[in-house]
């Protein structure tokens, strides 16, 4: 815990001033994130957080975490976004010996105290057997991306999808040529392009569900929401009610910013009380189909 | 002194320098190379991928150029006063999430008509800004553009997918083979030709961006006509904000970043020029058409996406090129 | 309508350049102003047109007082002014150009063909027909503009018509209809305020003469009461010696030989040399192609055929900075848009073209440019005092062409091509002009003076060259021949 | 008016009434007001954020104005030739992450060249492609932006993280207090301001803004000298790409977006004009504090994101503003 800071208020009575670094707050997710955060927060009482965006702009993230330094956080929570990487961010809290939790996203490279996320290749296999069911004759399914290509969440989510479709017999995989950026508006033209070429597609998964949501508009468009069927990930509001609502919308592999935030910042309050703590922790990204999506459902969530 | 010249002397006939082929006072060889370029790479197309011909296809070039080609018209009104407008990506989403947002309380044509007065609005503080005060158009619109966008968080944080199948109609309506959204773009387009071409304030627009103190010279309001200007880009773009939304079904605070760079690149492959009073609607469509089919025909090749970029790039350097390389011979 | 303007002063950034002006001209006049260069007549005739505030004084209008704010302002009270520079739109046909505003209008629509039958009229009506209404107006020559300047002032009947040195570009049959337009604005009772620095055209239009100098007014007087060796003394301040140096010219080394060079659709098989020590005149019409030619042989513009010798080798030109290598210099006809860089000081824009030369290190050597461009100042007495600093917009038209010269002069050429370089240049900087021209040629420069004052190509060379539609029609020795004889080549019926 | 008359009235000229001190041709009022301002932001900022004055804040300020300090120093170049250059944060990718990948084989500082070196050929591109062929500046690097942020992906899809510690050192070393990537850009800008105003080059590269045919007739070409622009906004671009990927300890292919605005808009805060031929060096760093400081003082107070971005564009309009009444009233 920390010293004599202006705003570092720490001490045996629990109360801490944690520190949020952004990569971005320009997707739902990610805003989601940090209001469970703030949310979680508020809950336990006593503890003061500082959020940061950068915008996008990594050097920017590595001069958040300093101006966070400065203000004397007790804990750093990052929430990295698409960045693959911050070891510069890192090394600083580091060296200022303070905690860090990355939420999300896990860093190739650099040292952190703890990560909480999902487990993205697990939730793109476990899409991957859903399809390979529901679709036993065979048949086209398309893959959209969300890019860059630089983006190791949606690569291992791809994975996992084409490691299971890919042995199955009768189906063929189709990768978008180009990325639909994680929003509706990418995934609906994506989509429009592959129908486009492939007229004969069967199903459809996308590396988020916001881009689902936009691929369904365009196979509505197009007059086949009877032939293609839609496979999502994260449990985004309007995905759960297109599922509940039996639509081609069949499924999505749960990836909660709500439970997500709450816990990274469960685990830096834990830490910082001198508990001992797991390293990293996956969080469990159950299969939501029309059966279990009421479940799912939050109308007081932020994502 | 010449001045006590009795015999009258020969004028030599005028100008002397001019294009080889003139029709209506334009130089028809670049508009017809242009026109021949765009042809050229339609067939190029039609050979080339089995599946650009088919009405799917078609149909997804005709909606696929919609957004792009509602913020190229009002982009090159905007860049004929020599201006421009880099606000129009941040316009789109606030115009689309207030839509969105407002469809459960009003009637949908009335949410979207406030979401298109939301962009007029905009336009209107723009222009005021560069007009009254006489600010750089770029800095201005650079400061909307991070403004607006913020804005659009401030309004909603999270997508807004309206509940109501009304919503969509805008979007995803036809008529036959042709998207209503296509036909509400190209009315635009026509409307916006003649306002150009054959209304007062139009040619104050252009003959602003040629030599505007001369304007101000022949008695008319220049500063009303730049403010009307960005009203009409504001506007289009606040227009292209609800229809991508209703095409969507969902709108989102973060749709548009770099939308302007297209619609600018839309009205210099037409052969506008950036520092005013030259461009032309028709190019302008054109130049939409031309970065539609380059879109179109890399995903229909199936290339990849960070090699559609480097193509993407190189293909519009060779338009311009071809363009530049016309116009200079003829 | 009677204007009067009374103890009009005005300042720009704290200094003043018009020190308390009285001036009045009445219905049916030509009140003509004349002054040397920098002696506010420029500026007396922006405030008459409100392009630009008074510090100080009043102007009245048939004895009210006016506030002109704005252009604008000046318009509605049939105020009409034609700049020295020209203000057209290049990209606007000439009938946009002359009816912008008001436009004939069917069902809200511009009716362009109206609109262009209206043009046309009116260009007729004031004998610029020759013009076609449908044509770029950027694609007309400079007189052609200047022409559509004036017809633009013109859509509705001015009662007060400014023309500044509206003639400076004009020549033969567009003149003729300038001097026949202005008689009958002034039959009509139009009040007509002339500026021009030609003070024989002055003496033959003027019913009232004004003498400006230094930012007053000094004289007022009438053409059958003075002369133009009067006005010159008087606008100068002292009594002028003889204008045109006696020139006894011994032609040296050839310097510079044009051989059959054309350049499509501009001139064609041009041939011609220059000697050391020569001062070569280049006269013709407006469009006589020689501008291009001038340009051309400087490797601004590629020929199409022909060959170029600098002393005795052949030489070939890729860009201006061959020639000016091979000792070449010209001053161009337009120096707003090809002479100066008006954003920048006087003393950038003189030591231009030297730079590259006058370095230290990599460094530009500034105490030395400083000096020279400094004694180029001196020499050539560019106005105001201290004006190497000041940006070259902002100094008065004359002293403008003066700083374009001192550019070129500061080069040290071998041959010097002049195009028009005394256009808008009073006639006590004109005589430094020639004075300067004939010395530097007595030193052996070779120099080719482009001009379309018949005047000056006589009385400042040894020789002329005429050219007619892109074509050299006569080649004549200046002391030999007469206004006459030039002009019949010029128009192509020399016997 | 005869100087002005055909500039359009709407670029922020000093038109009409001119500053009443006037130094070696600059118009010292706008100058003052323009460090007045500046100062009141220090003041403002001292005086209502606690930490604003601490030594890390301030270290994170000089650190923070590196990136857009180097694209500005490169983009006023281009500018004030009437240009501009869309491409540069592309650039920053491109070398940043070349850089990286290079670090493995290659000596650290050799490497690092490299990647300036990177930089300088696709300012080279731009240049010739402008120069030579007179095509839109605008389009031309706006076609670059799309092609090098794609030739960033084709060398490496993935970021790359190099493990040698020397590789951050150019990034997070520091001189006392101040950081070694903040001196590297001072020394930029200030090697930068005697090229412009004391060089021939730099002189005829302001000219070629101003009129760019007189520069030409002058004998000056006009070509290598635009060239030369792009050239040095390209190794601005390249050197920022590297120290950014050293700052940041990985190169990533996706950085950079947007940076271009920044970097402009730092320009014309500073008073430079977009049609060229006018901008200063001094004014264009000032221009970065600017953005750097209204960036630091939100974050100091702690405004939610989304309301940052708010502000942050109402505070460049008001900065411009209050520049721009200066000059007008002085
Ligand atoms: N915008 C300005 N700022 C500062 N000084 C100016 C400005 N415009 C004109 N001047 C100065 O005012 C004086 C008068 O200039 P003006 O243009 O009226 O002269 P003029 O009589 O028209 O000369 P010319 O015959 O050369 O055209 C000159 O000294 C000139 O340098
Ligand atoms: N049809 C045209 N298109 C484009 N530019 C033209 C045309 N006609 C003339 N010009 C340009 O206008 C300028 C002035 O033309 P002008 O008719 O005075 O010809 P000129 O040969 O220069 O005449 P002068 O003999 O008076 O020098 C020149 O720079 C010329 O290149
Ligand atoms: O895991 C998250 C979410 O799935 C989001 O939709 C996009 O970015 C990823 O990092
Ligand atoms: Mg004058
Ligand atoms: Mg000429």
């Amino acid at each position: 815990s920390s010293g004599s800071g202006d705003t570092g208020a720490a001490g045996d009575d629990g109360s801490y001033t944690i520190g949020v670094a952004n990569f971005t707050l320009g997707g739902p997710y990610f805003s989601g994130m940090d209001k469970a955060i703030a949310a979680e927060a508020k809950k336990k009482g006593k503890i003061e957080i500082i959020s940061t965006d950068a915008n996008g702009d990594a050097a920017k993230l590595a001069s958040n975490v300093e101006d966070l330094l400065s203000k004397n956080v007790d804990a750093v929570i990052i929430s990295g976004g698409p960045l693959e990487s911050a070891p510069a961010a890192l090394n600083a809290i580091n060296s200022a010996g303070k905690p860090v939790v990355l939420v999300d996203r896990k860093f190739q490279t650099g040292e952190y105290t703890s990560w909480i996320g999902p487990d993205n290749e697990a939730i793109g296999r476990q899409n991957g057997e859903f399809l390979a069911q529901k679709l036993p004759d065979g048949g086209k399914v398309a893959i959209i991306k969300g890019g860059p290509a630089d983006n190791s969440i949606g690569l291992a989510r791809t994975n996992g999808v084409k490691s299971v479709l890919q042995g199955k017999t009768g189906i063929t995989l189709v990768e978008a040529p180009d990325f639909g950026n994680w929003g509706s508006d990418g995934g609906l033209t994506v989509m429009e392009s592959l129908l486009a070429t492939n007229a004969d597609l069967k199903a459809v998964f996308c590396e988020n569900d916001a881009m689902c949501l936009g691929a369904q508009r365009a196979i509505a468009d197009a007059g086949k929401a009877d032939q293609v069927i839609i496979a999502g990930v994260d449990g985004q509001a309007e995905a759960l009610k297109a599922i509940l609502d039996g639509t081609n919308y069949l499924v999505t592999g749960l990836n909660d910013a709500d439970v997500i935030g709450a816990m990274g910042l469960d685990r830096a309050v834990e830490i910082l009380s001198g508990a001992t703590v797991e390293k990293d922790t996956v969080v469990p990204s159950p299969m939501i189909t029309k059966e279990n999506a009421a479940q799912y459902q939050n109308p007081d969530g932020s994502f | 002194m010449t001045g006590q010249l009795t015999e009258p002397a020969l004028t030599p006939t005028e100008p002397r320098r001019l294009p080889r082929l003139v029709l209506a006072g334009r130089d028809i060889t670049v508009a017809t190379a242009f026109v021949a370029l765009i042809a050229l790479l339609v067939v190029v197309a039609a050979l080339t991928a089995e599946t650009f011909l088919t009405p799917t296809n078609l149909t997804n070039l005709l909606k696929q150029m919609v957004t792009t080609g509602l913020l190229s018209f009002g982009m090159l009104v905007v860049i004929l006063t020599g201006g421009i407008d880099l606000s129009v990506g941040s316009i789109v989403a606030f115009s689309g999430i207030l839509t969105a947002g407002l469809v459960s309380g009003l009637p949908i044509p009335v949410a979207m008509a406030v979401g298109v007065v939301s962009g007029i609005g905009f336009g209107l503080i723009n222009g005021a800004l560069i007009a009254r005060f006489e600010l750089a158009p770029f800095v201005v619109t650079l400061a909307a553009l991070t403004t607006i966008r913020g804005l659009a968080f401030v309004y909603s944080e999270v997508p807004i997918a309206p509940e109501d199948p009304g919503f969509f109609t805008l979007g995803s309506a036809t008529l036959g083979p042709v998207p209503v959204s296509t036909l509400v773009m190209l009315a635009v387009f026509a409307v916006g030709g003649v306002f150009l071409t054959r209304t007062p304030p139009g040619r104050s627009i252009v003959a602003i961006g040629g030599n505007a103190e001369t304007v101000r010279l022949a008695g008319i309001n220049v500063r009303r006509h730049v403010v009307l200007a960005y009203t009409i880009s504001g506007a289009c773009a606040g227009l292209a904000g609800v229809v991508l939304a209703s095409r969507v079904g969902i709108a989102q605070p973060s749709v548009g970043v770099a939308f302007e760079l297209d619609a600018i690149a839309a009205c210099v492959i037409g052969g506008a020029s950036l520092a005013g009073g030259r461009g032309s609607v028709r190019a302008t469509f054109g130049g939409v058409l031309v970065l539609v089919l380059i879109n179109n025909l890399l995903n229909l090749y199936g290339v990849q996406s960070f090699w559609q970029q480097v193509l993407k790039g190189l293909i519009i350097i060779a338009v311009i090129l071809v363009q530049r390389t016309n116009r200079v011979r003829s | 309508m009677t204007l009067e303007l009374r103890g009009v002063r005005k300042d720009y950034g704290g200094v003043e350049v018009l020190h308390g002006v009285d001036l009045v001209g009445h219905p049916g006049e030509v009140l003509a102003v004349v002054g040397a260069n920098g002696a506010g007549k420029s500026t007396l005739i922006k405030i008459l047109s409100g392009a630009q505030p008074m510090s100080a004084g009043e102007m009245l209008m048939d004895g009210a007082t006016v506030d002109l704010r704005s252009p604008h302002d000046a318009h509605a009270r049939g105020i009409r002014t034609v700049y020295q520079e020209l203000s057209i739109v290049p990209g606007l046909s000439v009938t946009e150009n002359l009816l912008m505003g008001n436009f004939p209008r069917r069902r809200g629509l511009i009716d362009w063909a109206a609109a262009h039958a209206r043009a046309q009229e009116l260009l007729d009506g004031i004998g610029f027909g020759a013009i076609d209404p449908r044509t770029l107006a950027g694609r007309l020559s400079v007189a052609r503009q200047q022409m559509v300047e004036i017809a633009k002032a013109l859509v509705a009947e001015p009662r007060v018509l400014v023309l500044d040195e509206p003639s400076a570009v004009l020549a033969g049959s567009d003149l003729e209809a300038l001097f026949a337009l202005v008689r009958r604005l002034r039959e009509r009772g139009v009040l007509v305020v002339y500026v021009s620095h030609r003070l024989a055209e002055v003496m033959e239009l003027a019913t009232s003469i004004v003498v400006m100098k230094d930012g007053r007014v000094i004289e007022r007087t009438e053409p059958a009461r003075t002369s133009e060796t009067e006005l010159i003394g008087l606008m100068a301040g002292r009594r002028l010696e003889q204008v045109y140096p006696e020139r006894r010219a011994r032609p040296g080394d050839v310097r510079l030989s044009v051989h059959g060079l054309s350049r499509r659709g501009e001139f064609e098989d041009v041939s011609f040399e220059l000697r050391a020590g020569e001062i070569v005149g280049l006269f013709g019409l407006v469009g006589s192609g020689r501008s291009e030619l001038a340009r051309c042989v400087f490797g601004a513009e590629p020929a199409t055929s022909g060959r170029v010798q600098v002393s005795g080798g052949e030489v070939r030109f890729r860009a201006p900075s061959d020639a000016i290598a091979a000792g070449l210099a010209l001053v161009t006809e337009d120096r707003k848009r090809t002479g100066l860089v008006g954003g920048m000081s006087v003393l950038d824009n003189i030591g231009l073209t030297t730079m590259y030369g006058m370095r230290r290190g990599p460094l530009i050597d500034a105490a030395r440019r400083r000096e020279r461009v400094g004694e180029m100042i001196d020499r050539l007495s560019i106005q105001p005092e201290g004006c190497a600093s000041m940006r070259v917009a902002n100094l008065s038209g004359g002293n403008q062409q003066k700083a374009v010269l001192a550019k070129w002069l500061l080069a040290e050429p071998r041959v010097l091509i002049l195009d028009e370089p005394t256009r808008g240049v009073d006639m006590s900087t004109r005589i430094a002009i020639y004075r300067m021209i004939d010395d530097l040629a007595r030193g052996g420069l070779a120099v080719l003076l482009v001009s379309s004052d018949l005047t000056e190509v006589l009385g400042a060379t040894d020789r002329i060259l005429v050219m007619n539609q892109g074509r050299v029609t006569g080649e004549l020795r200046s002391d030999r021949t007469t206004e006459d004889e030039i002009l019949a080549h010029a128009i192509g019926r020399a016997a």
